[in-house]
């Protein structure tokens, strides 16, 4: 399984924070957010956008990155703060 | 609970609070036992009254606990391999915040200023690039997220 | 007599004293009724406990009353033209200082933190070459006037 | 009359802070620095260091800066403040 967590804005239009998924035939990142695009019409337009970060146990990774079972996986939008 | 965590390394400190903090604490705590460094360079950020022409009344921060601290110690680490500093500390507040409170802290001593200037800045753009906080702003118009500014992104790049 | 002069314009303080200073005060005074600044950034310089391999045990501060004032004057409007800043004060000790102890402080507010970054080492860089003070140190070798610092020119010289 | 000031390292030297002098044939800081570097062997030898630095009023300047009377000129050390 993979622990995938949302934040801030994301976090708000998906009204989910976390979630468990199984990883099989989730091979990176981008596999992932395909799966997940796929769940309804909302879903499918919050990972449309283009601006989207992800990280993969907490250090920033582009859609490429590879992810496995275990894996914490986060989306969420540019950061704001300081 | 105010203090979300704290990282402490070899001079470096990072703390995630809710707390307010204070400037003169986390400076003599910086200058303590540490006659070696001359320069002592200090930023702070506090909530403003206005952004992009409207009428601020509070700030709600949110932040990715584990990462957020990962982040800042990556880019501490960058700053002490660029710079010849001494001690670090940074503070980032998260929850509510109004205006005129503390949200973030960076400080930085150096035997010579120019690295304490320098690093401290570095600090600051990569935080504000990299560190996994997100800024929901309570004004004239509602609440909403804060966009991330390109601006941001290009000051970064430069270093 | 503690304070030797207290030079004060809109939003700009100078002071060049005897007495030691407070960093939170400072601070205070700087973001008090402040809400439009959100970064603020200071510099301390301390008396370091050594100096190009000498142990220092003192230094003491001959400046010249009159010019010093009209000097950090200058250089604060200069910084004034060239960023967005709010509020500057610039603090410099005169007399004699011990290890540990604070020389000079700059404190500047501003609405985005770049302004106050760069206008605060700005104003460091050429208080270092132009505002007229001396430093006489006391180490293991006597007491020797300090000599300028080509570097220090340099810095001053790439703005 | 002219008053002029000497600070730091070069007011040891001279031992002298202040003293008053004739502005008569002074036209420039030039002038009054030949002027003091004739008064004896250590005052030329002070003034024959080109790092010299000089002010009028409070403001620095080359040594071309005319001088007149009830002026206050100084002569000082590169400064080492900060």
């Amino acid at each position: 399984m993979i622990k995938v967590v949302f934040f801030a804005a994301l976090r708000e239009q998906l009204n989910c924070s976390e979630l468990s998924i199984n990883s099989d035939n989730l091979a990176t990142v981008a596999d992932l957010k395909n799966h997940l695009a796929s769940k309804d019409e909302n879903w499918q337009q919050v990972f449309a956008n283009s601006a989207l970060l992800s990280a993969v146990n907490h250090d920033m990774v582009s859609s490429e990155q590879a992810i496995k079972a275990g894996d914490e996986v986060a989306f969420f939008p540019p950061v704001t703060g300081g | 609970m105010t203090k979300v965590s704290n990282t402490a390394a070899a001079n470096t400190e990072i703390s995630i609070q809710t707390a307010d903090f204070s400037l003169a604490d986390e400076v003599a705590l910086l200058e303590r036992d540490n006659a070696i460094d001359g320069a002592v360079v200090t930023f702070t950020g506090r909530v403003r009254n206005q952004n992009e022409g409207k009428a601020v009344t509070s700030l709600t921060l949110e932040h990715y606990p584990g990462m957020t601290e990962k982040s800042l110690a990556k880019i501490i680490a960058q700053a002490k391999e660029r710079w010849r500093i001494g001690r670090v500390k940074v503070i980032h507040r998260v929850g509510e915040l109004f205006i005129g409170d503390q949200i973030v802290f960076v400080g930085v001593t150096s035997k010579h200023r120019q690295d304490a200037f320098a690093a401290n800045e570095f600090i600051m753009d990569y935080l504000k690039v990299q560190a996994p906080f997100w800024k929901k702003e309570a004004s004239t118009d509602g609440a909403n997220w804060l966009d991330a500014k390109t601006t941001d992104e290009n000051k970064a790049a430069k270093w």
